[in-house]
């Protein structure tokens, strides 16, 4: 029987070592798992918008079963060339919308943010902390906020630094704006763009970090105290199975801690026992879905109550975030 | 002149038997000859005879095909420039290689083989400019100095070298008179130190007031040697040329008509950084004249040219009246649809686009006044037809209206840029140099479409260095200098010498220059 | 603000400019020389990989700096065969240079993706940069100290020494260069190995320096900003090193000012900042001109063939 | 020993034959060279330069690729013909896709086939007047326009990322950064039904066709080529060379702007940070590829669309990085410039020529 043909698209290069390389992390790990049964193929660097409506219908015509569009820009193309292959199953990463043949997947990053938060709020001496970020997108004002609430509740007056740096990727001005935060006062550095050099940064300035996407300690020995990982092999090894199976369904999965797609980095030693404790605890309530990062009473910056005392924020308010908590800087 | 000419002795400079090719060319054919201590040899020829490449193999910028040459007795291979500046040779070139936006101190620094310190060298120099009596201040940048001026740089790169033979390519064409004076002072006193000097030049006055042998040539070979000084200027012309020079017809009854072009008061600011103002210049052409305007180069000639074609405007409009209708404020395009018709001196470049065809360069300038580009597009087909047409009636030499302008001989393509404007049947025709660098079977072609367009009743306004040319074709002369033009006067009623002064210096007092040669 | 943030935000801004500076800098000696080479971007990126890689794999930072410096040659020769040996039109290879470094680097750094280096320290010891004031002084790396040394040297090399004078020579008129016997073509060939050797240490400064890693094009556009910077100089030394830590002030301000919470600007548009102050710097030294005279090589960017 | 000669005229042969040594000898090279990577160089060299012109199903793609590359391209050309270098096209084809935008966003609602004039209209401005600021300042005050084109790319990249993020974010957009998707007044129709081939492509083709019989019939072209050949001479023949720049770059700025709308409101269905995707830059290797002239442009947006589709599928196949197919382009410029000197030079012995 001819393998199974498994297609990526992928918005940067592999070789980010970021976004782009934790999926392609779990495409490796689906050559591990299957091996000779499936096979693999990939296009990196596809620009969102019509460049990606040819990759994907590339990868279909060369015979592609399952085909993973792997950036929230490919959702119109994704959904345009699946309409030409109803055989063929698409799935599509961080997007909302679906059709017969194309699933969408994603992962609650946010988990991961509001762990690194509660460390932060337990390890900061100042009470700052500086987050050098991309775009202000739901996605990583979801995370801001969900950091910042989880300090809050160690710190109360704890204070989180936003500075946009408008690009996904530029090292040397991210490593820049980890290094201004630092000077204005933040001891601990998070950030949502891909490279590793804000780490690097707060590894040369003595304060702690955490890592975005991928175990970045390689970079950052002392500062690293544990990164948010994003892993998409157990979901990738699942529905390939599906696949093989028959059993494939579109369908919409968030999953975060529990479901294993957002991990946490091995704790750095630094880390204090009361900050190593509260992470394990929060981590475990997630998982066990005792505890919720957005949990009201929620207030936005301008007093209005945007989740109501004893509520958690739905999926919907989530995905649409593009209001800030009191206390964030941005 | 008393130059003390070492008889005895080897000669410093001997070529014997150099051959020099380039495809297609036999540029020197089995060239001898030899230079004296502080003797000033002339080499004479036409354009493209051969004269620069000889040189420039003295100077080792090329290498002899065959042949060989001696030096001081010594045979000697001169395989680059600095080998010929270790012997001693300096030399100027027709065009200078200097660097504008840099002061003359460092141009001559550039000039030497050896560093020498700023010092030394600002020592060294003022020594030299005191010991010439050269005038040139050393911090003054090289685009704000006058031609001469420059010229006086490339001298003092020479003179520093302290040469032993000094080649000057054709080193007054862009002088004043007065520079030129300098210029032969200068001279006499480097040969009267002992130094040998190569001169080369189109100017047989100059020849004859400077030089004290001569050799001709033609086609890349020697024709004759002589003593300059006992020579007529029209003899060494026919040695040069080869031939007895053609007579210009002039046409009967060609006279002076109505007043075709007017020009008053016209100023106009040089163009920085390098140009001369034209100051309220006025003159008048009149239908079935010719009128000159002499004067040496960088006087104005080529602001005046610009202002008449249009490429610049005139203050007021009234300063330019065509047929009586005012032209000052309007551009290059309408004056020539209107019958004003200009060719500037510059070929390449400026009356032509050296990589375009012939046939595109029909289009530049003879648009507007046939009906080559009908509602912008452009019928190729009558281009063809005008260009052909040029082509026949001008003999120009050339593959067809497909080649470039860039494959043309010199005289080549100054024979069809006079077609092309001829051609367009101009009321008015003002032309710069129309025979620079043309040989003289080509140049009395063109001299004679000029008397014949005036004799149809066109004015003419031929602009040139050339006493001569002038001399023979205008009707009626005036002179411009530093930008102010003399009152225009009939050419019966001048003689050469009133025509020197009116330049503004003497422009060589040679006897028997009434009689000069048609060359 | 204390004085230790003061100097804190002096090193971000030196070490922000540093590497734009030395592109800008070997940019500015290839200009002067009559060619204009687009392609910084492209060397750069070269250096930088080049460097991280011999870093990586022989842990010494000093050999990764000489083996940026010769990519960057490397690289630069690329073009110098194209425009100087070929005559092919500059601004089209600079370009490609551009693409093919990019390119280049991507797929000699794929294997280096995800590894780090010891950052390349400070010269001095912890002794003599321990108080703040003194770190300002003395706590920069090598190449700090060198990109300051070069400015000075160039400067002096340029307007005092014999090969300096040729070299403008050579780019204010090739054809009489070319005529007094200098040859035209070896100068400009050294001129822009110069050039390449510069910017590759520059695109070092990224990978050894400021983020001691590589991945794909690391130095997001700085090589275009060092082009910029040589006609703000007005392809003067001095005022490059000027222009070049004006340019790191802006940047490294810019996110001051974020952090410390301006935010009554739209990022985007304080994001153009930079780019509509150099349009703003050239118009303004192009109204400051004296009359008709261009402060530029006046080959800049010509072909020359010396036949 | 072998030393080029220049030639007296350029050779007419070489020129339409040097972009075939160019685009053989990038295959040669590029195979030896990633067989040397450890890549299936063959197979590669195959995909990139072969499959996509083999597969019809590739050939709308193609297509799509190769129509703003071609139009901005045709700019270009024009320009650099006049001695114009602007290399800001990108900024112009983003900032005519935004301009465009603003029709689409402000007609948002309406209906009638004068929509989609009108927002073409709206690219063509929006380019020119990014074109025009380098124009102005080059004419006024003669500052480079390639700094000043270039700087206005990343201040027109910014302004659509305020923009998208901010004022013109789609209200139903899940707060993402992106206008309104276009309604179907608002879309390039396409031509051939079930397929990709949108009316910009034949557009393409005929905008090539007039701006041959622009530079090759008319005294417009006649005066572009003449000014960037030779300035003194324009003059002469009473060609004004400010007016050329001043058309140049608004005809390039302009060709942008359009191909950026026909970008937007085609392929894109709508504007999104992801949206310039470096055709500006590309653009100039096709007009290079293309020698500068307007029929070889259409070609060289083709081939490079090539390497393109070619480059993707290379990557399925035989694994070839996607940096490889940059390398690629580069080198097929390099090859293109190299084999330039054929065109002016010819081969030949050292020695004697009698
Ligand atoms: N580099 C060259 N390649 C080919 N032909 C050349 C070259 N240099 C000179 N020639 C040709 O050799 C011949 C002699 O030229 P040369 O420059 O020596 O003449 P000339 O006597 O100095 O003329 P002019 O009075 O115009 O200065 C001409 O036909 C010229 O075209
Ligand atoms: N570098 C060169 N390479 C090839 N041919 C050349 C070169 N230079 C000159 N020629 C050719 O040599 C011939 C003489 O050129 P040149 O321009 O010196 O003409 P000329 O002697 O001034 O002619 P004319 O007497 O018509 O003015 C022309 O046919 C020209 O094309
Ligand atoms: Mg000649
Ligand atoms: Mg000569």
């Amino acid at each position: 029987q001819a393998p199974l043909g498994v297609g990526f698209v992928y918005v940067g290069p592999i070789g980010d070592h970021g976004y782009t390389w934790t999926h392609d992390q779990g495409r490796l790990a689906l050559e591990k798992e299957y091996g000779a049964k499936i096979k693999t193929s990939f296009i990196e660097n596809v620009a969102e918008g019509p460049d990606a409506a040819r990759a994907i219908r590339q990868l279909a015509q060369a015979g592609n079963q399952l085909i993973f569009a792997t950036s929230f820009g490919f959702m119109n193309p994704t959904i345009q060339v699946a309409k030409q292959f109803p055989k063929i199953k698409f799935e599509h990463a961080t997007g909302y919308q679906r059709a017969e043949n194309v699933a969408t997947y994603n992962a609650r990053f946010y988990e991961g943010r509001a762990v690194i938060g509660t460390i932060a709020g337990h390890m900061s001496k100042s009470g700052q902390a500086g987050y050098v970020a991309s775009f202000p997108i739901p996605e990583v004002v979801m995370g801001i906020n969900a950091f910042h609430l989880a300090a809050r509740k160690v710190n109360p007056n704890f204070k989180t630094k936003v500075i946009w740096a408008s690009t996904w990727y530029d090292p040397a001005k991210e490593a820049d704006a980890a290094k201004a935060l630092i000077d204005q006062g933040a001891d601990m550095i998070t950030q949502h763009t891909d490279s590793a050099a804000p780490l690097q940064a707060a590894e040369q300035r003595g304060v702690f970090a955490f890592g975005q996407a991928s175990d970045m300690s390689a970079f950052a020995p002392k500062a690293h105290l544990t990164a948010i990982v994003d892993d998409w092999s157990g979901y990738y090894i699942k529905r390939v199975k599906e696949v093989m199976d028959g059993t494939w369904k579109t369908g919409d999965v968030w999953g975060g801690l529990k479901e294993g797609m957002v991990r946490m980095a091995p704790f750095n030693p630094a880390m204090t026992p009361a900050a190593r404790a509260a992470a394990e605890e929060l981590v475990k309530g997630i998982t066990a879905g005792t505890l919720h990062p957005f949990t009201g009473e929620l207030k936005d910056q301008k007093g209005e109550v945007r989740v109501k005392a004893g509520e958690t924020a739905s999926d919907e308010i989530l995905s649409k975030m593009d209001w800030y908590v009191d206390g964030v800087q941005a | 002149m008393t130059q003390p000419l070492e008889r005895n002795g080897p000669p410093r400079l001997a070529l014997a038997h150099v051959s020099k090719s380039f495809p297609g060319v036999k540029a020197n054919e089995d060239i001898s000859l030899s230079v004296r201590p502080g003797e000033i040899h002339a080499l004479l020829g036409e354009n493209g005879a051969g004269k620069s490449t000889l040189v420039k193999i003295i100077y080792g910028v090329q290498q002899a095909d065959e042949g060989s040459i001696a030096w001081d007795g010594q045979q000697v291979s001169i395989p680059s420039p600095k080998a010929a500046r270790r012997l001693g040779i300096g030399m100027v070139f027709q065009h200078f290689s200097l660097f504008d936006a840099m002061t003359v101190i460092e141009n001559i620094a550039l000039g030497l083989d050896e560093a020498v310190d700023r010092d030394e060298l600002k020592r060294r120099v003022a020594a030299v400019l005191d010991s010439y009596s050269l005038p040139l201040d050393p911090e003054r940048e090289v685009h704000t100095l006058s031609v001469g001026e420059r010229q006086r740089i490339e001298i003092v790169r020479c003179l520093l070298q302290k040469p032993k033979l000094l080649i000057m390519d054709e080193p007054t064409s862009v002088l004043t008179p007065q520079e030129v004076e300098r210029l032969f002072e200068t001279l006499r006193q480097i040969a009267g130190q002992g130094c040998a000097i190569l001169y080369i030049s189109h100017k047989l006055h100059e020849i004859k007031a400077l030089c004290d042998s001569a050799t001709i040539l033609r086609g890349g070979r020697v024709v004759a040697t002589c003593d300059p000084k006992a020579e007529t200027t029209q003899r060494m012309a026919e040695l040069m040329i080869g031939a007895e020079l053609r007579q210009i017809e002039h046409s009967a009854g060609a006279g002076a008509g109505a007043v075709r072009l007017s020009v008053a008061g016209l100023s106009l600011a040089g163009e920085p950084p390098f140009g001369t103002d034209l100051k309220q210049v006025g003159f008048e052409a009149r239908a079935g004249e010719i009128l000159g305007i002499a004067g040496v180069a960088g006087n104005g000639q080529a602001e005046l040219l610009t202002a008449l074609s249009g490429e610049r405007l005139a203050e007021r409009n009234d300063a330019i009246l065509l047929d009586g209708k005012p032209i000052g404020q309007i551009g290059a395009g309408p004056r020539r649809a209107l019958g004003l018709a200009c060719v500037p001196e510059e070929r390449n470049g400026h009356a032509a686009v050296p990589d375009f065809s012939l046939a595109d360069n029909s289009v530049l300038t003879a648009r507007h006044r046939l009906p080559l580009a009908p509602f912008g597009f452009i019928s190729q087909s009558d281009v063809k037809r005008f260009s052909d047409a040029v082509i026949k009636r001008f003999d120009v030499r050339t593959t067809g209206t497909s080649a470039l302008a860039r494959s043309l001989s010199g005289g080549n393509l100054q024979k069809f840029i006079m077609g092309r404007e001829i051609g367009q049947q101009p009321s008015v025709l003002v032309v710069s140099q129309p025979t620079w660098g043309v040989d003289a079977g080509a140049a009395a072609a063109i001299r004679q479409e000029l008397v014949d367009l005036a004799a149809k009743g066109s004015a003419v306004v031929v602009i040139s260095q050339d006493l001569d040319e002038l001399l023979e074709l205008a009707d009626r002369l005036c002179v411009i200098n530093e930008g102010r033009l003399s009152v225009p006067r009939p050419i019966a009623s001048l003689s050469i010498k009133e025509i020197g002064l009116m330049m503004g210096g003497v422009h060589g007092t040679a006897p028997g220059s009434g009689a000069a040669a048609h060359a | 603000m204390t004085s230790a943030i003061l100097v804190s935000i002096l090193m971000t801004l030196v070490a922000a400019s540093t590497p734009i500076l030395l592109a800008a800098l070997g940019e500015l000696v290839v200009e002067k020389s009559g060619v204009l080479n687009l392609g910084v971007e492209g060397m750069m990126l070269c250096g930088a990989v080049a460097g991280f890689a011999v870093a990586f794999s022989t842990g010494s930072t000093g050999l990764g700096l000489v083996a940026a410096a010769i990519a960057g040659i490397a690289t630069a020769m690329v073009f110098a065969v194209l425009t100087l040996s070929l005559t092919a039109n500059q601004v089209a290879t600079g370009l490609a240079l551009t693409i093919f470094g990019v390119g280049a680097s991507s797929l000699i750094g794929a294997g280096f993706v995800g590894k780090t280096i010891t950052r390349l320290g400070p010269v001095f010891p912890e002794s003599l940069s321990g108080h703040p004031w003194l770190r300002a002084v003395f706590g920069h790396d090598i190449v700090v100290y060198l990109s300051l040394a070069l400015v000075f040297g160039v400067g002096f090399f340029l307007r005092r020494t014999r090969a300096g004078l040729i070299l403008r020579a050579v780019g204010e008129n090739d054809a009489s260069a070319h005529a007094i016997g200098y040859p035209v073509i070896a100068i400009r060939y050294g001129a822009i190995a110069f050039g390449g050797a510069l910017a590759g240490l520059g695109g070092a400064y990224f990978s050894l320096a400021l983020t001691p890693m590589w991945a794909d094009r690391l130095t997001a556009g700085r090589g275009w900003i060092a082009l910029a910077l040589v006609v703000f100089a007005a392809w003067k030394p001095g005022r490059l090193l000027l222009g070049a830590y004006l340019f790191g002030a802006v940047m490294t301000l810019e996110l001051q000012a974020k952090a410390a919470g301006v935010t009554w600007l739209a990022p985007e548009l304080l994001a153009t900042a930079p780019y509509l102050a150099t349009i703003a710097v050239l118009t303004m030294m192009s109204l400051g001109r004296k009359t008709g005279r261009l402060d530029a090589p006046a080959c800049l960017g010509k072909p020359f063939s010396a036949s | 020993m072998l030393e080029w000669r220049r030639r007296r005229e350029p050779s007419t042969l070489m020129l339409g034959l040097s972009p075939l040594i160019a685009i053989g000898l990038t295959m040669l090279i590029g195979m030896l060279v990633f067989t040397a990577m450890g890549y299936d160089g063959f197979h590669a060299v195959r995909d990139i330069f072969l499959t996509p012109f083999l597969e019809p199903q590739r050939w709308p793609d193609l297509g799509v690729k190769a129509a703003p590359l071609v139009m901005i391209a045709l700019g270009l050309a024009i320009g650099f013909r006049a001695n114009v270098w602007n290399i800001g096209a990108e900024g112009q084809y983003v900032m005519g896709a935004i301009a465009g935008t603003g029709v689409a966003l402000a007609t948002h609602g309406m209906s009638g086939w004068w929509i989609l004039p009108a927002m073409a209209l709206g690219g063509i401005v929006g380019g020119m007047a990014w074109a025009a600021m380098p124009a102005l300042l080059r004419v006024k005050l003669q500052v480079s326009e390639i700094l000043t084109s270039l700087m206005l790319t990343y201040v027109a990249v910014q302004v659509l990322y305020f923009l998208v993020r901010g004022p013109w974010k789609d209200p139903e957009g899940f707060n993402f950064p992106q206008t309104r998707m276009f309604t179907a007044d608002q879309t390039l129709p396409i031509v051939i039904p079930e397929s990709l081939v949108h009316l910009g492509i034949p557009l393409a083709l005929v905008i090539a066709v007039i701006a041959w019989l622009l530079m090759e019939k008319t005294t417009a072209g006649y005066a572009v080529k003449v000014v960037g050949l030779a300035p003194a001479a324009a003059r002469h023949g009473g060609f004004n060379a400010d007016t050329v720049t001043w058309a140049t770059l608004l005809a390039s700025g302009g060709l942008a702007g359009l191909a950026g709308l026909f970008e937007a409101a085609g392929p894109f269905g709508q504007l999104t940070p992801q949206f310039p995707t470096g055709y500006g830059f590309t653009a100039i290797i096709v007009a290079f590829l293309g020698r500068l002239n307007p029929i070889g442009i259409v070609f060289g947006g083709i081939v490079l669309a090539a390497t393109y589709v070619g480059g993707e599928i290379a990557q399925t196949t035989v694994r070839l990085p996607q940096a490889a197919t940059g390398m690629f382009q580069a080198l097929l410029l390099f090859m293109l410039l190299a084999t330039d000197v054929l065109v002016r030079f010819r081969i030949g012995w050292r020695g004697r020529t009698a």
